[in-house]
């Protein structure tokens, strides 16, 4: 068992923030075995579900409903703990090349046929071919005694989290998107393309606690006032990605609102490589200029955490505190930061935001009145999403916007984007000392260390004022009263195993 | 006089233009924007090689312009390809959707003349009188207030006051015709008001018209009430001529279909389109703007034809 | 039986209209007159002197805005202005049936003719199969041979005459024992107009039915009435047989109008306009064919409708042409315009040619002013004004017998004599050499008529301007024009001088055209 | 004839509520209460009141100040989108329907492609390549209500050229231009102008539709059409924010409906 993902994750747990807004009947999520069986539940999603192939799958709306109906050796819980699930145990070499799972026996696919370790094999050699993000898989090996042995290519110590890659029937992969078997405690029943998903319970489920719900749909709704409405009418039980403003709007009687720090980055992203941002003074300017705390206030109703460099805080002890309020609002020492550059009667900006975020758009709003205080003068450009991909984040090609960026559960994603190569660098940003340590972490064994580490990539971050990082926005999801035991997790997964009825319909 | 095959063949052949215009159109439109069908499925997380193995896989890393004429070569078989993002038959996708739509629209239009027929009657049979100025004077304001605020309050009323109906909970006509149009009720009425407002004014002119006209006269000498008249001879000659007005009231009506299935959240048209439109997903928009068109043609060309079931000069090809 | 004793007699009717709550105008003023039981009653009068608002009055078809100040309309012995509008419109079309002036609308075009009669029966809930067969037999007295096939038919199949017919059949089928017919026969043409007074004729005579027969036209009544009077501003000004009015007119207004029905040369001093023999070709057609085409991008048809013309017209010559409808007179005028392309033949102009239409409702373009009208003519004949060209636009007017007041008028602020005058006052800007007239004062009233007839005839003989006049009316060719041309289905039939071809014709269709003038229309 | 309410009323109803307008138009452009993009997290969607006459929106701004702004947007958009859609769906329709054949199928051929055209993607096209300006949104906007404008002018053309005052105006040669745009043209206002109301009404709403993709007025800038659809996620918590807009929005379509039906019942068909 790796020590620093468990301390790591525990560490989340303290951090993370878990409120209940209208509490219900029960204190908090912990499911007891003593629930109702039966009933079925819908869940609002914005977005059209696109892939359902386990390792093509990227969108997080995909992902987030196939966390039903795929699980693999490993998976997380609503506190971010990593435990084991197709595999009962597993070792790490000392080198940490070497990983090797005890697989749990008796778990049954949903076309019926059973788990062996010639499915791991089979599906962790393909996942390895199709997810970049485990590629540095080299070999797979069944070692006879109902373990399965993975050998990394190079020392990687960060690599646990990447096995809850699905396992699905051995040479079922061509045809996966389509059959959907896969082990998880949901069987998926259908699709139905602009309408939703139809998920029924997996009565073979390895766990013969879970699930409670016989059926699960998730419902498309076009947008969230759409769901909201659908929300009011009872024709959805669930809906996740609510903005506070909306969820102040709902009768309190009728749904609990569950909130929680969403692992994401949102942040004014300032194209280091354009001018006047290629200016570290303007980059440190425009960071004194605005208010964290009044654009939570305005946008979020206060709930988001603030956010001063590129990490959230609910990454644990990766994230430094000591950052904390380095840039609280200094409008003095904007307008002077801003005389050195050059700029003393200010400049004009353009801000490309992503026409279908409202929160980035209200977000610009709010920034480019706080801007003209220093002389900034602001103006928003809207583009539709296809297009911001496009040009700002594939062709790079704008000088500011704002998005949130999400990442996996673990610090490395978060910050690898920011080596000046990578690919995913659309902020243009570039500092050899960083380089360094991106290169490095992985390759470092102790946990200490790569803490260590950790904070001094953020140290140097901060000073570059890399962007304008705004907040990690609270994830808040509505359910209806007649349900329970549904929790968030601090990333893109909505659960339906727990969800059980209050009392019998 | 024209014949029936003659008019047929002109009408496909005028209906293959308009497609192939349109098409075109979608082409030229997608050539010029940005924006990557792999990348927007794909999101940010995803690697630049991910997306090129998307790009491969969908086939988007071919020249739009062979996906265009591959395009256009299934579309001459009938086979409009697949959709790339919802990786669905784009006919499929746009028959289950079409229900929605169309119904939609024909029971605006219904609603639009079982309202604005009897009201423009009762106007015209006494213009200048109370009743007159009252209903005209609605007709006014009905006519100015935007159906967006209108969606609005209605959708409003009836759920939050009433809680008789739930925006979103469609039914397919197949599964439960009485709930299919129940669910399209109160969408059809938002979309139905304004265009009362027109056809209503329209109408009234007509009505007040044919009032005054030679044949008016004639049916009252010869003894017929003024109610008589008002049926059988004023009502039918004014929905002669506002054949062509109707028919413009329903592409309005086709149009505010798109708006209002977004703001009441039925799987319609509309929001296939911008869905396609806003994921860069070419086959499908191509495909829902062929049915746009074909549409729009059968539309024209059934006013026609109604018109002619109604008017006998038309029948014998003399124009108005 | 028949109602003995006056049918209908109207004491001291006076009638107001109201005009957007303004105080009415007085429109009859002490109208008294009597229609004796059998008889058929001329009522003479121009255009607004209250001839038609006589008639709405008596069939109870007054508009909301028309009132009744004082008098009676006793009409079988019984009061109708104390009936209600209940009980008077019950009486339409059972007692008292109307007929109007243009058959062409007066039919719902969406119904066939059987439908549109049988209409008359619903309301009266009488049986269907009997109601069927009387609106036949009906169909059949007013003289048409097939009336099934008729009944079956949609009016716009139908000729205007057929339409007026059909329009008779409805008013007689109750068999009422009063006809109005107000100006029945002015749309339509001299030999179909011949006939439909020969049917009210009948209809009197036979049906025994009174009939209150309103024309402006004097001489049009002289055959026909047993009785005429004459309006004038609301009142009868003189009333008597017919024969005594047309021999001794008492007022000099009836005589003036007269004069102008019959179109006396010598009154109203029109000279027929005669080329010199050494004139030059104005226009010169040979044999020219043309139609119209229809059809589809893929199929051409067309439909030949004339065929062969062949004539000539020198300057200052005034050339008639005459013809029933449908004979070709207007494809052939519009193929000499340039409207239509000939199919085959040749036309060779000889300088600008100027066109006055039948219509005076749509001669003008009703978004702008005479003067615009006056200018865009200038414009287009290219002429140079010569400096002012309000004053040339003035004295053009001035020359038609319009005045500067009417310069900066709309078209709907101007009656359909002047706005005819107008149409002739564009021709005369762009100083054409031959001016073509279809029909111009058929739509006129006597005055009117007489007005522009002595108009284009001053301007033929003057300016030595040629004109071609087509008209149905025989008296107008004969006073204006010195050679004529007949056509029928579509070729010229017979063609000569003026007083050699109406004294001696030679062709059955020249032959009906005379003896229609027997009814002196 | 019948009673017709005296015009003159059409017009002084018409010119107060366009005087709304009018008024709220000149004094945004020199002064509002506060300012028009002004946050204030203190003072979220909060109700009309003495502070803020017409209440507040979900980012603080005050409602009033920014109704008086959005009227210049609205104004812009509207006009110069249908003035564009008016001058190109003219053109066509007396085109069409004076010389018919087969210059008249091309162009209805074409009318209907871009009826059928999404009105948004032309609006992505026209941004994408001329770059993002409100001005090539509105052009293509115009574009788009083309086609209906066209058939209204194309049947009444059909209609017209049948008359004899334009026969008579081909027979004296005028050119077929000045016979479309002169002669026949002033005779079909009566039929166009409610058209073009409606063409308005519509068109700040389909202006505001664009935002779905990020096109049309830009924010923080409103438009009484952006104002609604933003608006549109409030509805129970803050009615105020549709009823103000949707407020001057009638004000504004009525009035101009109001002087519509004063020009047309003064100079148009009203005389016949």
């Amino acid at each position: 068992m790796n020590a620093i993902s468990k301390r790591l994750l525990s560490a989340v747990l303290s951090s993370v923030i878990c409120l209940s807004v209208f509490a219900c009947g029960k204190e908090d999520g912990s499911t007891d075995a003593q629930g109702i069986y039966g009933g079925e539940a819908v869940v609002g999603i914005t977005q059209e579900p696109m892939v359902f192939d386990p390792f093509t799958v990227e969108a997080a709306g995909d992902k987030e409903i196939l966390f039903n109906v795929y699980e693999g050796l490993m998976k997380f819980d609503h506190e971010g703990h990593l435990n084991p699930c197709l595999a009962t145990d597993y070792t790490i070499s000392d080198d940490a090349t070497q990983y090797t799972f005890t697989l749990r026996e008796g778990v049954l696919f949903h076309d019926g046929s059973e788990l062996d370790a010639g499915d791991v094999i089979y599906s962790l050699t393909r996942a390895s071919e199709l997810n970049p993000e485990l590629s540095a898989i080299s070999s797979v090996t069944d070692n006879g005694d109902n373990t399965v042995t993975v050998t990394l290519d190079a020392p990687n110590s960060e690599f646990l989290s990447y096995f809850t890659s699905a396992i699905i029937p051995e040479g079922s992969g061509e045809t996966i998107g389509d059959t959907r078997i896969g082990t998880g405690p949901f069987v998926f029943e259908s699709y139905e393309p602009g309408i939703g998903i139809v998920l029924t319970r997996n009565e073979n489920y390895w766990n013969p606690e879970l699930p409670y719900l016989d059926k699960v749909t998730f419902k498309v709704c076009a947008d969230m006032d759409a769901g909201l409405i659908e929300l009011n009418g009872g024709s959805i039980d669930i809906f996740p990605y609510l903005t506070a403003d909306k969820a102040a709007q709902l009768d309190p009687s009728q749904f609990n609102i569950q909130t929680l720090g969403s692992n994401m980055i949102q942040g004014l992203f300032l194209n280091n490589a354009v001018a006047p941002f290629d200016d570290v003074r303007v980059r440190q300017a425009v960071n004194y200029a605005i208010n964290r705390t009044d654009i939570i206030d305005l946008i979020m109703n206060g709930q988001g955490l603030e956010l001063t460099t590129a990490m959230s805080p609910v990454m644990g002890d990766a994230y430094d505190t000591a950052l904390d309020g380095t840039y609280s609002q200094d409008i003095d020492r904007a307008l002077e930061l801003l005389a050195d550059a050059g700029y003393a009667d200010g400049f004009d900006m353009t801000i490309t935001v992503p026409s279908n975020y409202l929160i980035h758009v209200n977000t610009a709003v709010a920034i480019a009145d706080q801007l003209s205080q220093v002389g900034i003068n602001v103006s928003i450009e809207q583009v539709d999403w296809a297009t911001w991909l496009d040009r700002v984040y594939t062709g790079r090609d704008y000088q500011s916007t704002i998005i949130a960026l999400t990442s996996d559960y673990a610090p490395f994603d978060v910050i690898n984007r920011y080596h000046s190569a990578a690919d995913n660098n659309f902020i243009n940003y570039s500092n050899p000392d960083v380089d360094r340590l991106i290169e490095q972490i992985p390759l470092t064994p102790g946990e200490d260390e790569r803490i260590g580490m950790y904070r001094e990539l953020l140290g140097y971050m901060t000073e570059d004022a890399a962007s304008c990082y705004i907040q990690d926005p609270y994830s808040m999801c509505a359910v209806a009263s007649r349900l329970e035991g549904y929790e968030l997790y601090p990333m893109y997964v909505q659960d339906m195993s727990t969800v059980h009825l209050v009392s019998a319909d | 006089m024209r014949s029936a095959a003659g008019t047929i063949l002109i009408k496909i052949c005028e209906f293959a233009l308009t497609a192939l215009l349109v098409s075109f159109f979608t082409f030229i439109a997608f050539s010029v924007i940005p924006g990557d069908p792999a990348r927007v499925m794909l999101g940010t997380d995803a690697s630049e090689e991910q997306v090129e193995n998307l790009r491969a896989e969908l086939g988007v890393d071919r020249p739009l312009s062979v996906r265009y004429l591959d395009w256009l070569g299934g579309a001459l078989k009938g086979d409009l390809g697949d959709s790339l993002s919802f990786r669905t038959p784009v006919n499929e996708l746009i028959k289950s959707r079409l229900p929605v739509t169309l119904g939609m629209s024909l029971m605006a239009l219904i609603i639009v003349l079982i309202v604005a027929f009897p009201m423009a009657a009762v106007c015209a049979s006494r213009p200048g009188s109370l009743t007159d100025r009252i209903v005209s004077a609605f007709g006014h304001v009905l006519f100015a207030v935007p159906a967006f605020a209108l969606s609005m309050l209605l959708i409003l009323l009836f759920t939050k006051a009433f809680g008789i109906y739930t925006a979103g909970r469609y039914t397919a006509p197949s599964d439960d015709a009485g709930k299919y149009i129940a669910s399209l009720l109160l969408p059809s009425v938002c979309i139905a008001l304004p265009k009362i407002a027109m056809t209503f004014k329209f109408l009234r002119a007509s009505m007040i018209e044919f009032s005054a006209s030679d044949f008016a006269r004639t049916a009252k000498s010869h003894g017929l009430t003024d109610l008589k008249i008002l049926l059988t001879h004023i009502i039918p000659n004014s929905a002669v001529s506002s054949v062509t007005v109707i028919s413009l009231v329903l592409s309005d009506i086709m149009g505010g279909s798109l708006i209002v299935e977004q703001v009441f959240n039925l799987p319609g048209l509309g929001r296939l389109l911008l869905s396609a439109i806003s994921r860069r997903d070419f086959p499908l928009l191509s495909g829902i703007v062929f049915y746009l068109a074909l549409i729009t043609v059968i539309l024209y060309f059934l006013s026609d034809v109604i018109n002619a079931a109604i008017d006998p000069r038309i029948r014998d090809g003399r124009s108005l | 039986m028949r109602y003995k004793g006056n049918i209908l007699e109207v004491k001291g009717l006076t009638l107001t209209v109201s005009n957007n709550g303004e105080p009415g105008a007085v429109i009859l003023n002490g109208l008294s007159f009597a229609v004796r039981t059998g008889e058929i009653m001329g009522l003479i009068g121009n255009s607004g002197s209250g001839k038609t608002m006589t008639a709405l009055a008596v069939s109870g078809l007054l508009s909301d805005f028309a009132k009744i100040e004082s008098g009676q309309i006793i009409f079988e012995g019984e009061d109708l202005t104390a009936k209600t509008a209940k009980e008077r419109r019950k009486l339409l079309g059972e007692k008292i049936g109307v007929i109007f002036q243009d058959p062409s609308s007066a039919l719902d075009p969406l119904q066939t003719v059987g439908s549109n009669l049988a209409e008359i029966l619903r309301v009266r809930n009488l049986d269907k199969e009997a109601g069927r067969r009387q609106v036949l037999d009906m169909l059949r007295i007013v003289g048409f041979e097939d009336p099934e096939q008729i009944a079956s038919r949609y009016p716009h199949r139908l000729s205007g005459g057929q339409r007026q017919r059909v329009l008779i059949a409805g008013a007689a089928l109750m068999k009422p024992s009063l006809l109005i017919a107000d100006e029945p026969t002015s749309s339509l043409d001299t030999v179909t107009s011949m006939s439909i007074m020969q049917l009210l004729h009948e209809m009197c005579q036979e049906m025994g039915i009174s009939i209150l027969f309103i024309s402006h036209n004097l001489n049009a009544v002289r055959n026909f009435c047993d009785r005429v009077m004459v309006m004038k501003d609301g009142t009868v000004i003189d009333s008597d047989t017919s024969w005594d009015i047309m021999g001794q007119p008492r007022s000099a207004f009836t005589a003036d109008l007269l004069a102008k029905s019959r179109l006396d040369p010598d009154k109203l001093g029109l000279t027929a306009g005669k080329a010199a023999d050494d004139a030059p070709c104005v226009l010169s057609v040979k044999d020219l064919s043309a139609g119209y085409s229809n059809g589809a991008l893929l199929r051409k048809s067309s439909r030949t409708v004339i065929r062969d013309i062949t004539f000539d017209i020198k300057e200052g010559d005034c050339l008639g042409l005459i013809g029933s409808s449908g004979c070709g007179k207007t494809t052939l005028i519009k193929t000499l315009l340039g409207l239509i392309r000939p199919s085959s033949g040749s036309i060779e102009k000889n300088g600008r040619i100027a066109a006055v239409f039948q219509d005076p409702a749509t001669s003008l373009n009703p978004a702008h002013t005479v003067r615009w009208h006056l200018n865009e003519a200038l414009k287009a004949s290219g002429r140079n004004a010569g400096g002012d060209k309000d004053s040339l636009f003035i004295r053009t007017l001035n020359e038609t017998g319009l005045a500067e007041e009417h310069l900066h008028r709309f078209p709907a602020q101007l009656s359909g004599g002047q706005r005819q005058k107008v149409a002739i006052a564009m021709c005369l800007i762009g100083e054409p050499s031959a001016i073509i007239a279809d029909e111009p004062f058929s739509a006129l009233d006597a005055a009117s008529q007489a007005s522009v007839i002595k108009l284009l005839s001053d301007i033929n003989r003057e300016r030595k301007t040629t004109m071609l006049i087509v008209s149905h009316n025989l008296r107008v060719i004969r006073a204006m024009c010195s050679r004529v041309i007949v056509m029928n289905d579509g070729v010229i039939v017979e063609s000569g001088d003026t007083a050699s071809v109406l004294s001696a014709p030679a062709t059955e269709t020249t032959r009906m055209l005379l003896d229609a003038r027997m009814y002196g229309v | 004839m019948r009673r017709r309410p005296n015009p003159k009323i059409y017009l002084v109803t018409g010119i107060i509520l366009l005087s709304v307008i009018a008024v709220s138009f000149i004094v945004g452009l020199f002064w509002t209460p506060y300012g028009i993009n002004a946050t204030d997290p203190a003072a979220k969607l909060t109700a009309p009141s003495l502070q803020h006459l017409f209440g507040t929106d979900n980012l603080g701004r005050d409602v009033f100040s920014r109704c008086l702004a959005a009227s210049r947007y609205t104004i812009l958009v509207s006009f110069a989108g249908v003035a564009f859609a008016l001058v190109l769906g003219t053109a066509a329709g007396l085109f069409a329907g004076y010389f018919g054949g087969i210059l008249d199928r091309i162009i209805m051929v074409l009318s209907n492609s871009i009826m059928c055209f999404p009105g948004i993607l032309l609006a992505l096209m026209a941004v994408a390549v001329f770059g993002p300006s409100l001005y090539n949104v509105i052009w293509a906007l115009g574009l788009v209500f083309a086609p209906t404008y066209a058939r209204v002018y194309r049947s009444g053309t059909i209609e017209l050229s049948s008359r004899d005052y334009i026969l008579q105006a081909k027979i004296m040669k005028v050119r077929p231009g000045r016979i479309m745009f002169i002669h026949i043209f002033p005779n079909l206002m009566s039929q166009i102008l409610p058209a073009v109301i409606t063409g308005l009404a519509n068109m700040t709403l389909s202006e505001s539709g664009m935002s779905y993709l990020g096109l049309g007025v830009q924010p923080p800038a409103a438009s009484y059409g952006k104002m609604l659809a933003d608006a549109q996620s409030y509805i129970t918590a803050a009615p105020w924010l549709i009823i103000f807009p949707t407020l001057m929005l009638v004000f504004y379509i009525l009035g101009l409906y109001f002087i519509s039906e004063w020009v047309r019942t003064t100079y148009g068909g009203g005389r016949a």
